[in-house]
C-alpha cells in the first residue's frame, strides 16, 4: 500500500512528468517561469488546488457519475464546473482569512482554471481507477511535478537573463528548447517504478 | 428520455449548489478593493520608468489613491495625464503644461573637441569611467561619452552620436530626469522645453585653462554678457549661465560667441512679420530693444530683417495682434498665411 | 440580491440545456460506441485464435476468456487478457491459447506506451508471430527461447514474462490435453 | 600556523625592488601643491592666502568638521596660488601651491609636548588631531576620529597594521626596520588615549627582518604583542586583519569599534610619535618609489605636496615606454593621468609600471569558474555581482550585499575571463550610494 | 466584408494562436506524432471553438459578467463533450492516440481566449469568422509540427515511407522532441516576420 | 603632458595570468589520457571518431556564430574540449554520421542558442550524447569489445540482466566494453588528479559524487567498488559533473550537486530503465544548479542574520 503510493508519487514527479512527458500545464509553464519566486507561488497554488481537485473528481465521480451512469459524456462538464468555482473558493477563501498568503501565490490562482493539469488529473483519476488516498497523492504528486519543472524553468530563464540568446530565439522559443532538454534529461527516468 | 432527465437534471443541481455556494462565499468574504486604483493605474503612460520615485506606474497608482502622491506626481505623462487623473480622483488638477522641461546636453566636448589626458581601458560606462581618475577626457567637467544617458533613458529619447556626445530627441524626452540622475558629470539638465538658447558648458577652470582642453568650453570672455539686451546671461565662476526667466530666445549671444559654446538653431531664429491688422500705432517700434521695427504713425509698420533679433517683444506689445514670429526657415507661403491669420 | 439570484438562475438554465444536450447526444452515439469497442476485442481474439469465427465469453476464477469457435460451433480455443509492466508503462497483451495442444496460438499487443521506434516495436509480427505455436512449457527466457529486439530488452521481456505467468494460472483452470 | 583569514590570492610580491633599500630623504621641492583634501571627510578650508609666506609646519588648511584633519606646510616659502588643481584621487581639489624659498624653516609655534607619560588621553588625543595624522595605509581616515568611539562602544584592542600586504610597496617594510620605537611609541600612545591593555603589530611573514626589529622593540613593554600573519593578500586589509588577529567577525557595514577594536597602519603609529616627539605635524612620508617601469626603485621620505613628476625624477626617471603610474600598490592603487599631481598623506607608494607590463587582455565570457568566489575575502559572488552591474540591476546588487565590497581587486585579479570585476562592482557601489542619497 | 477576411487572417497568421500568442499548446506538443493527428486534433478544436464562438456571441448579451466564465465554460465543456462522443463513435483509432487531449480541450487557453477576447465582444459573422481563423491557423500549425516530427521520427508523411531505409531518430516521437521542433519552429516565426513575440497570458 | 599617454584602468592593476583558453586546452590535454585509453584498446576507429566530434563541434561553432555575425571564438578551445568529450561518452563503433549529429546538436542545442560559452545551463557534450541516446538507441548501445572488436555488453549491463560482476583490475585499466573513454579507471583519476593540481576543477564535486554512489551502493547491498569503476562514473565525476560553467559557484553549492548527482545515479543504474545514469544525472543537476546558486549564497563575512 504504501509502497503503491510511494510509485505514485515518484511517476507523477519523475517519471511521467505532467510537463515534460504528459505535456500538461504548459501555459502557465511558460508564463510564469521567468522568476523563481513566482514559480514557486505559483507551484504552491497549484499543487493546493490539484490536491483538492484530486479529492473533489473523485467524489464527484464515485458519487454522482458513476451510479447513474452519466460518466461518458457528463465527466467534462462536471469536472470543469467543479473545478471553476474550488478555484474561484479558493481564492475568495483564501484573500479573506490569510491576505499574507493571498499575497504569496492568491494572485495565481485565477489563472489555475484554465491549467490543464488540473483537468487532466481530474480526467486521469477515474481512468486509473484510484482510491480516495491514491487520487489524493495523485493530486499531490502532480502538483509537486509541476512545481519542480516550473522551479528548474525558472532558476534557468533568470540565468537567461545574463545570457546573449539570439534575437530571434527570445521568448518563447528558447524556453521551449530548453524544456525540451528538460524533457530529455527526465527520459532518464523512464523504467523507473513501472506503473 | 429517462438518462436526459437525469443528465439535466443532476447537472443542474449540481450548479445550482455550486453558484449558491461561490454566492454565499462571495458575501461572505467580501473584500473593499478601491476600484480606482486600476482607473488611475490605465490613465497612467505605464512606461514604469521610475521617474516619481515609486516602483513602476502601479505603485503610483497605489500611491496615488491612498493620497500619498499628488495627482500630477508623473512628470512623463504630463498635463494630460494628471488631468485624467485628477477627474478619476475627484480634485482639480494643479499643475499646469507652461513649465514644461525636457533634459539638454550642457557639454560639446565630443571626440572632436575635447581632449583626453590618458588612455582609459575598463568598463564603457561613463560613471565607472568617470570613478578612475576623473575620467579620460582632460576636462574634468566633459561628457565622457559612454552613453550611460542614453541607457538609462525609457523613451528611446537619447542617442550617441559618432562624435561621442548623447543628442536628445526632444520630441521624445518626457523631462523624467532619469538621465540627470545617471549622468555622473552633470552634463544633462532639465531645462525650460520654451527656451531655445542654451550654454553648453559647465567648466569652472580659468578661461586659459579651459581653452587648452577643449576647443568649444567657455572661456569666460564675458562677451555674450555685454551683448545681452534683457540681462539674462552672466558669467559666474568663469561660465556663462543663463537665466532661463530672462531670455527670450534672441540668440544675440550665440551670434557673439567665440567658441561656439552657446547653442541655438540660429538658422531658425525667429524674425518678426507684421500683418494687415497694424494700426501704426509705434507701440512695436518704440519696445524693440534692436531698433528693427520702423515706420510712420498710423501707417503699417515694416520689420528690418537685418536687425530683428526674434525677441518677440513687439509681438506681446502689439495691442492689435497684428505681429507673429516666423522662423526663418519656414517658407514665405507660410509667412502669408500668418499675415492674413 | 437579485444579482446573485440571477446569476444563480442563468448558471442553472444553461447547465440543464447542457446537461439534456449531453444525454441526448449520447443516446445518438452510444450504440456505435459500444459496437466499436466490441468489434475491437472481437478482431483481437479472432487474430489470435486462428480459424475461429464467432465469440464466446466466459468468466472464470475472476478471469475472462473468450472462447473462439468456428461456423460449426468447434471451439478453437481460448483468449485472455493478460497486463506486463513495459519499460515506460504497462502493456495490454491478447494472448490465444489451445489447451489440447498446449501451445499458444498467437499474441496480440492491445495497449503499451514503449519508446517508438525500440520497445514500442514489440507489437511488429517479427515480434509476436515468435509465440504463435509456442508451448506453454516452454521457459519463455529472453535471448534463450524468446528472440528480443536489438537495443530494447525490457519491454521483449516484460511481455514474455506476462504470458508466462499468467500462463500458469491459466493452465491450472484450462489443464493442457483437457478440454474446455 | 600563522593567522589568517578565509579567502585572498597569493600575487607575485615583487618586493625585492625596494625592501633592502634604506629610506632616502628626498630633496626639498621647489614647489608644493598641497591639496585641501587628503583624507576621508569635509575638506579643509585655507587659512592663508596668495603672497602670504609660511613655514615648515605652520597649519594652512583649518579643518572645521568632526570628520576631518588639518593640513599644513611641508616647506617653508611663499603661497603662490589658492586654486583647484588636479588630485591623484581624481578631479580638481582646491589646493594650496607653496614655491619654495630654499631655507626649509620650521614653524617656530611649534614645541615638543609633554612626554607620553605625563599626558592624558585628552591631550594625546588633541595632539593627534592637530598633527592632522590621518590613516596612512591609503585610506585616510582621521585617527583621532578612530580615537573618540560614540558613547556605548568601548575598545579593548588596538591592532598595528604592519602587513603591508600589497606587493611591490616597502614604505612600512622600511620604517619598521628602521624606526621600531616609534612604531611601538606611537601603539603605545593610541594605547593611553584609549586606555586600552592589549596591543598587537601584525606583520606578514614574509618581512622577517620587520619582526625581528620590532620584537627587540616591544621587549620589556606590557600588553603589546607581536602577531606574525601568513603572507597572502588582502591580508592588511582592515577587516582580514583584524578576523586574523582577534577572531571577531566587523559586522557588515559596521566599523572595527562595532567589535571593540582600533586599527592603525604602522606608518600612522610613527607619525604619531613624530608629532609626540617633535611636534612636528604630518608634512612627511616614506614612499615607495618602485616598479619595473623607474631606473632607481627607492623607498623615501618625501614633503606631502611634492609632484609626481619630481619625484620620479629623483629616482632617475623612467626606463623604458612607460605605461602606467600608480599611486599606491598595484592591486588598490589608484591609475594616474597627469604627472603633475602632489603626493599626499596616503601616497604609500608610486609605482611605475611599463607598457608591456600593462595587462590589457581581451574579456571573454565568463565561465563561472567561481575562482573570484574563492578569492573574495568578504565571501561575496563577485561573479554575480559583475553580472548584474552589467546589466544595470543595482537593487539586486545591493541584495547581492554590493556595499561589503572592499574593492580589493582578487576577484579582477584571478578572473580568467579578464572581467573587469572590481570595477563593476565599484559601479554597483556607487550607484546604490547615490541612489540612497537621493 | 473586408473586416471578415481580415479577422479570419488574423488567426492564420498574425496572431497565430501557436506560433505567435503561445497558447494552448499542450495538445500542439502532446500529440503531433503524426500528420494525421494534427490535422484530426486541429479540426476538432476548430469545432469547438466555431460552435462556442456562435453560442457566445449569441449569448452575449444575456449572460451577467459576473458568471460569464462559467457559463462560457461550461459552453465549451458542451461542444467538447459532443466532439468527444463522435470522435469515440466513428473515429476510434484516432480517438486512442489523441487520448485525454480531446476532453481537454475544455481547458485550452484558444477557446477560453477567442470566447472571452472576441467572441464576447463581436457580431456573429465575425466571431465565426474569428473561430474559423484561429482554429484553422492552429490546425496548419500543429500539422506543421506533426508533419516534422513524422519525417524525422518514422521517416513517413502521412504514413507514407519517404525517408527509405534512413534511420529514424525516435527523440522525434518522444516528449523532447516536440518541445525542439516547437522552439525551432517559433524560432522560425520569428526570422520571418523579424518581430520576437509578445507574450500573451492565458486569458 | 601629452608627451606621456599613460593608462588609466581600474585597479587591480596585474593579472594572475589565467585565461579561459588556457583552462580549456588543459582541459583538453587532460582528456587525452582517457583518449589514449578508447584509442589503445578500440584502435583507430577510436581515434577517427575523436577526430570527426572534435571537427563537426568546431565547425558548428564557427558556422553558428558566423550566422549571428559575431565573431568567430573556436580558439578559445571550449568546442575542442566538448567534441573530445562527447566522443569519450559515444560507443568506438558508432557511423560516424551520428557522431557529427551528436557534435552538431552538443554545440548548437546545448550551447550557441544560449549565447554560447558560459551562458549553457547544461553540459554541451552530455546533450549531445543523450541526444544520441534517445535517437539512436540501438547504435548507441551497441558496445565493442575491446581487442578482438565483437559486440557485446558493458559491465553494467552484465550487472543489471544477469548479475554477473566483472574483475576489478580489466575494469581499472579499462579493458572492458564501454564507451570510448568511460573504460579506463585509471587513466581518467590521473587526468582527473591533474586537473585538480592545476586548480582547474573543485575536489568537492568528484569527492562527493563518488562518496555519495559508493555509500549508497553499500546499503543497498551492492559492491561499491564495482559502481565507482564500471560506467562513466568516474568520466562523469571528474570531467564533466565538475564543468565549471554549469556546476553551482558556491563550495556548499558543490557538495549539494555532488550528492545530488550521486543520488540520481544510484537511483537510475538500480531502479531505472537504462543501465546507466551519469549523463541524466549531471544533466540533472546542471538544471538545478540554477536554484542551488540562490539558495547557497555563502554567509558573507560580517553579515547579521536579519531578524
Amino acid at each position: 500500500m504504501l509502497k503503491d503510493l510511494f510509485f505514485i508519487i515518484v511517476s507523477t514527479v519523475l517519471v511521467n512528468n505532467f510537463v515534460f512527458s504528459r505535456f500538461l500545464g504548459h501555459c502557465p509553464f511558460l508564463g510564469v517561469s521567468n522568476k523563481t519566486e513566482t514559480a514557486v507561488g505559483m507551484g504552491m497554488a497549484t499543487t493546493f488546488v490539484l490536491t483538492m481537485t484530486a479529492v473533489a473528481a473523485y467524489f464527484i465521480q464515485s458519487f454522482i457519475l458513476e451510479p447513474f451512469g452519466l460518466t461518458p459524456f457528463l465527466q467534462i462538464v462536471s469536472f470543469i464546473l467543479v473545478i471553476a468555482s474550488l478555484v474561484q473558493l479558493v481564492e475568495m477563501a483564501v484573500l479573506k482569512i490569510s491576505p499574507a498568503l493571498y499575497n504569496a501565490f492568491g494572485i495565481y490562482l485565477p489563472l489555475i482554471t484554465t491549467n490543464c493539469i488540473v483537468m487532466g488529473v481530474a480526467l486521469l483519476i477515474p481512468q486509473k481507477g484510484y482510491n480516495l488516498i491514491e487520487s489524493t497523492i495523485f493530486g499531490l504528486g502532480a502538483g509537486l511535478g509541476f512545481t519542480l519543472a516550473l522551479v528548474l524553468m525558472s532558476g534557468i530563464r533568470e540565468e537567461l537573463e545574463f545570457s546573449d540568446v539570439p534575437e530571434a530565439l527570445k521568448g518563447p522559443a528558447i524556453v521551449f528548447i530548453t524544456a525540451g532538454l528538460l524533457a530529455m534529461i527526465f527520459l532518464g527516468f523512464t523504467g523507473l517504478a513501472p506503473l | 428520455m429517462n438518462l436526459i432527465l437525469i443528465a439535466a437534471l443532476s447537472m443542474a443541481g449540481l450548479s445550482l449548489v455550486l453558484a449558491s455556494g461561490l454566492v454565499i462565499a462571495s458575501i461572505k468574504f467580501a473584500v473593499e478593493n478601491d476600484p480606482r486604483v486600476d482607473r488611475v493605474l490605465e490613465a497612467l503612460p505605464g512606461a514604469n520608468c521610475g521617474a516619481c520615485g515609486f516602483p513602476g506606474c502601479s505603485g503610483l497608482a497605489k500611491a496615488i489613491v491612498e493620497g500619498k502622491a499628488p495627482v500630477n506626481a508623473c512628470a512623463v505623462g504630463g498635463a494630460t495625464v494628471s488631468q485624467k487623473v485628477a477627474s478619476i480622483m475627484g480634485v482639480s488638477d494643479v499643475g499646469s503644461s507652461e513649465d514644461k522641461k525636457i533634459a539638454r546636453v550642457i557639454c560639446q566636448g565630443g571626440n572632436k573637441e575635447a581632449k583626453l589626458k590618458s588612455d582609459y581601458r575598463g568598463v564603457k560606462s561613463c560613471r565607472a569611467a568617470s570613478l578612475v581618475n576623473g575620467g579620460p577626457k582632460a576636462c574634468s567637467f566633459a561628457c565622457i561619452g559612454f552613453g550611460d544617458c542614453a541607457k538609462v533613458c525609457p523613451f528611446d529619447a537619447i542617442t550617441m552620436s559618432d562624435n561621442g556626445l548623447p543628442s536628445i530627441d526632444e520630441e521624445k524626452c518626457t523631462g523624467c530626469g532619469l538621465c540627470v540622475k545617471e549622468c555622473p558629470k552633470f552634463v544633462i539638465a532639465l531645462t525650460p522645453k520654451k527656451n531655445e538658447v542654451h550654454v553648453r558648458c559647465r567648466a569652472t577652470m580659468k578661461g586659459k585653462d579651459t581653452r587648452d582642453v577643449c576647443s568649444v568650453g567657455c572661456i569666460a570672455c564675458k562677451r555674450c554678457e555685454k551683448s545681452c539686451p534683457f540681462d539674462a546671461i552672466h558669467v559666474v565662476n568663469n561660465v556663462a549661465v543663463i537665466d532661463y526667466a530672462k531670455c527670450r530666445n534672441c540668440m544675440k549671444c550665440v551670434e557673439v560667441c567665440p567658441t561656439g559654446t552657446i547653442s541655438a538653431a540660429f538658422a531658425e531664429r525667429k524674425k518678426a512679420v507684421i500683418g494687415d491688422k497694424c494700426i501704426g500705432c509705434t507701440v512695436c517700434a518704440k519696445n524693440c530693444p534692436t531698433g528693427a521695427i520702423q515706420g510712420e504713425l498710423k501707417k503699417k509698420h515694416e520689420v528690418n530683417l537685418e536687425l530683428c533679433i526674434g525677441c518677440s517683444i513687439c509681438e506681446e506689445k502689439c495691442p492689435k495682434n497684428a505681429i507673429t514670429m516666423v522662423r526663418a526657415g519656414q517658407k514665405q507661403e507660410s509667412i502669408k498665411a500668418c499675415n492674413t491669420k | 440580491m437579485n444579482q446573485y439570484m440571477r446569476m444563480i438562475v442563468v448558471l442553472v438554465i444553461i447547465s440543464l440545456v447542457s446537461g439534456g444536450v449531453l444525454a441526448l447526444s449520447y443516446e445518438v452515439t452510444n450504440p456505435r460506441i459500444q459496437e466499436q469497442t466490441q468489434q475491437a476485442l472481437q478482431q483481437a481474439v479472432l487474430k489470435v485464435i486462428p480459424g475461429a469465427e464467432k465469440i464466446q465469453t466466459v468468466e472464470k476464477e475472476g478471469m475472462t476468456f473468450y472462447i473462439g469457435t468456428d461456423n460449426q460451433g468447434n471451439k478453437k480455443g481460448i483468449a485472455f487478457k493478460t497486463t506486463g509492466s513495459g519499460f515506460s508503462g504497462p502493456i495490454e497483451i491478447m494472448v490465444g491459447y489451445a489447451p489440447r495442444e498446449g501451445k499458444l496460438t498467437g499474441i496480440e499487443i492491445l495497449s503499451m506506451s514503449e519508446t517508438p521506434g525500440l520497445g514500442a516495436r514489440i507489437k511488429e509480427p517479427d515480434f509476436t508471430d515468435q509465440f504463435k505455436g509456442k508451448s506453454v512449457n516452454d521457459e519463455f527466457i529472453p535471448k534463450k527461447d524468446v528472440k528480443v529486439i536489438t537495443g530494447a530488452t525490457i519491454s521483449p521481456t516484460a511481455v514474455a514474462n506476462a504470458i508466462k505467468s499468467s500462463l500458469a494460472k491459466v493452465t491450472k483452470i484450462f489443464p493442457v490435453g483437457g478440454d474446455f | 600556523m600563522l593567522k589568517t583569514f578565509r579567502g585572498g590570492i597569493h600575487p607575485p610580491y615583487n618586493k625585492d625592488f625596494t625592501k633592502h633599500k634604506p629610506v632616502e630623504m628626498a630633496k626639498i621641492p621647489d614647489r608644493v601643491i598641497i591639496p585641501m583634501s587628503q583624507h576621508v571627510g569635509a575638506p579643509c578650508e585655507p587659512i592663508v592666502k596668495v603672497g602670504d609666506t609660511v613655514k615648515k609646519g605652520q597649519k594652512i588648511g583649518e579643518a572645521k568638521a568632526f570628520v576631518s584633519a588639518p593640513i599644513h606646510a611641508s616647506i617653508s616659502g611663499r603661497v603662490s596660488a589658492v586654486e583647484p588643481r588636479p588630485h591623484p584621487g581624481g578631479g580638481m581639489v582646491v589646493s594650496v601651491v607653496i614655491e619654495s624659498d630654499g631655507k626649509d624653516e620650521v614653524f617656530e609655534d611649534l614645541k615638543p609636548p609633554k612626554p607620553l607619560d605625563e599626558l592624558t588621553p585628552d591631550e594625546i588625543k588633541s595632539i593627534i588631531r592637530e598633527a592632522g595624522i590621518v590613516g596612512m595605509g591609503g585610506a585616510g581616515f582621521p585617527t583621532q576620529v578612530k580615537l573618540s568611539p560614540p558613547p556605548g562602544k568601548t575598545i579593548d584592542t588596538v591592532i598595528v597594521n604592519g602587513a603591508e600586504c600589497e606587493p611591490y610597496l616597502t614604505a612600512d617594510h622600511r620604517l619598521m626596520v628602521e624606526r621600531p620605537e616609534d612604531v611601538v611609541m606611537g601603539l603605545e600612545a593610541v594605547m593611553k588615549a584609549t586606555g586600552v591593555e592589549n596591543g598587537y603589530i601584525a606583520i606578514e611573514a614574509n618581512k622577517p627582518d620587520a619582526i625581528e626589529a620590532i620584537k627587540h622593540a616591544v621587549e620589556g613593554k606590557k600588553g603589546i604583542q607581536v602577531v606574525e600573519l601568513a603572507t597572502k593578500y588582502p591580508q592588511g586589509g582592515e577587516k582580514q586583519l583584524i578576523n586574523a588577529v582577534t577572531g571577531r567577525e566587523v559586522p557588515s557595514g559596521g566599523l572595527p569599534m562595532d567589535v571593540h577594536v582600533i586599527v592603525d597602519n604602522a606608518g600612522t603609529c610613527a607619525a604619531i610619535a613624530t608629532a609626540l616627539k617633535t611636534g612636528m605635524p604630518l608634512v612627511e612620508r616614506i614612499t615607495t618609489v618602485t616598479g619595473p617601469g623607474i631606473k632607481e626603485p627607492k623607498n623615501l621620505l618625501i614633503r606631502i605636496g611634492t609632484p609626481f613628476s619630481e619625484i620620479i625624477e629623483q629616482c632617475g626617471g623612467f626606463q623604458g615606454e612607460v605605461g602606467k603610474v600608480i599611486m599606491g600598490g598595484p592591486m588598490m592603487g589608484l591609475a594616474q593621468s597627469l604627472l603633475d599631481v602632489p603626493a599626499v598623506k596616503g601616497t604609500s607608494g608610486i609605482l611605475i609600471l611599463e607598457r608591456k607590463d600593462v595587462v590589457l587582455a581581451e574579456q571573454s565570457p565568463c565561465i563561472r569558474c567561481a575562482k573570484c568566489v574563492d578569492a573574495c575575502p568578504i565571501h561575496l559572488l563577485p561573479t554575480t555581482l559583475g553580472k548584474l552591474a552589467e546589466r544595470s540591476m543595482w537593487d539586486e546588487a545591493e541584495e547581492y550585499h554590493a556595499l561589503d565590497c572592499i574593492e580589493c581587486g582578487c576577484c579582477a585579479y584571478v578572473c580568467p575571463a579578464h572581467i573587469p570585476l572590481t570595477q563593476l562592482i565599484r559601479l554597483a557601489k556607487n550607484h546604490i550610494i547615490a541612489s540612497k542619497k537621493k | 466584408m473586408a473586416q471578415l477576411v481580415k479577422d479570419f487572417l488574423n488567426g492564420l497568421w498574425k496572431e497565430n494562436p501557436t506560433f505567435r500568442a503561445v497558447i494552448g499548446i499542450c495538445s500542439a506538443l502532446a500529440v503531433t506524432t503524426a500528420g494525421q493527428n494534427g490535422i484530426a486534433m486541429g479540426l476538432a478544436l476548430t469545432f469547438v471553438l466555431t460552435c462556442s464562438s456562435i453560442l457566445v456571441s449569441l449569448l452575449r448579451n444575456i449572460i451577467p459578467s459576473k458568471v460569464r466564465i462559467p457559463c462560457y465554460i461550461i459552453v465549451i465543456a458542451t461542444f467538447t463533450t459532443i466532439v468527444d462522443l463522435f470522435m469515440k463513435a466513428y473515429f476510434p483509432p484516432l480517438y486512442q492516440v489523441l487520448g485525454i487531449f480531446i476532453p481537454l480541450i475544455v481547458v485550452n487557453c484558444i477557446v477560453l481566449w477567442r470566447a472571452e477576447g472576441f467572441a464576447s465582444k463581436a457580431s456573429l459573422p465575425r466571431a465565426i469568422a474569428d473561430a474559423l481563423g484561429m482554429g484553422l491557423g492552429y490546425t496548419w500549425a500543429i500539422t506543421l509540427i506533426s508533419l516534422v516530427r513524422e519525417v524525422l521520427g518514422s521517416g513517413t508523411l502521412f504514413g507514407i515511407n519517404v525517408m527509405g531505409g534512413a534511420t529514424h531518430w525516435v527523440i522525434m516521437m518522444l516528449p523532447p522532441g516536440a518541445f525542439l521542433v516547437m522552439g525551432i519552429l517559433v524560432g522560425i516565426m520569428n526570422m520571418i516576420s523579424r518581430k520576437p513575440v509578445k507574450k500573451t497570458h492565458c486569458h | 603632458m601629452e608627451e606621456y599617454k599613460l593608462i588609466t584602468t581600474s585597479s587591480p592593476h596585474i593579472h594572475s595570468g589565467e585565461s579561459v583558453q588556457k583552462i580549456m586546452f588543459n582541459v583538453a590535454g587532460a582528456l587525452l589520457l582517457p583518449a589514449a585509453a578508447g584509442i589503445y584498446f578500440f584502435g583507430l576507429r577510436a581515434l577517427i571518431l575523436i577526430i570527426t566530434t572534435v571537427l563537426a563541434a568546431v565547425l558548428t561553432e564557427a558556422i553558428f556564430q558566423k550566422l549571428r555575425g559575431k565573431s568567430v571564438t573556436i580558439w578559445d578551445g571550449s568546442a575542442v574540449v566538448t567534441g573530445i568529450l562527447l566522443a569519450l561518452n559515444l560507443p568506438p563503433g558508432l557511423p560516424l554520421w551520428m557522431a557529427v549529429v551528436g557534435a552538431a546538436v552538443a554545440i548548437s542545442l546545448g550551447k550557441q542558442v544560449y549565447g554560447g560559452l558560459g551562458m549553457n545551463p547544461f553540459n554541451p557534450a552530455l546533450i549531445g550524447r543523450v541526444f544520441l541516446m534517445i535517437s539512436f538507441p540501438v547504435q548507441m548501445t551497441t558496445w565493442i569489445n575491446p581487442v578482438d572488436g565483437t559486440t557485446g555488453a558493458t559491465p553494467l549491463q552484465i550487472m543489471k540482466m544477469q548479475g554477473v560482476s566483472t574483475d576489478y583490475a580489466r575494469l581499472f585499466l579499462g579493458n572492458i566494453g564501454g564507451s570510448m573513454g568511460e573504460t579506463s579507471a585509471l587513466l581518467i583519476i590521473l587526468g582527473g588528479l591533474y586537473l585538480l593540481y592545476k586548480g582547474y576543477i573543485e575536489w568537492r564535486i568528484p569527492v562527493f559524487y563518488l562518496g555519495t554512489v559508493a555509500i549508497l551502493s553499500a546499503l543497498l547491498g551492492r559492491d561499491p567498488l564495482f559502481e565507482l569503476l564500471s560506467g562513466g562514473l568516474m568520466l562523469g565525476a571528474f570531467f564533466m559533473a565538475t564543468d565549471m560553467v554549469t556546476s553551482p559557484i558556491s563550495k556548499l553549492g558543490k557538495i549539494i550537486f555532488g550528492l545530488g548527482a550521486g543520488i540520481f545515479t544510484v537511483i537510475i543504474r538500480f531502479y531505472g530503465g537504462y543501465p546507466e545514469g551519469v549523463s541524466f544525472s549531471i544533466l540533472l543537476m546542471n538544471a538545478f544548479t540554477p536554484v542551488i546558486n540562490r539558495y547557497t549564497v555563502p554567509r558573507i563575512y560580517g553579515e547579521v542574520k536579519a531578524k
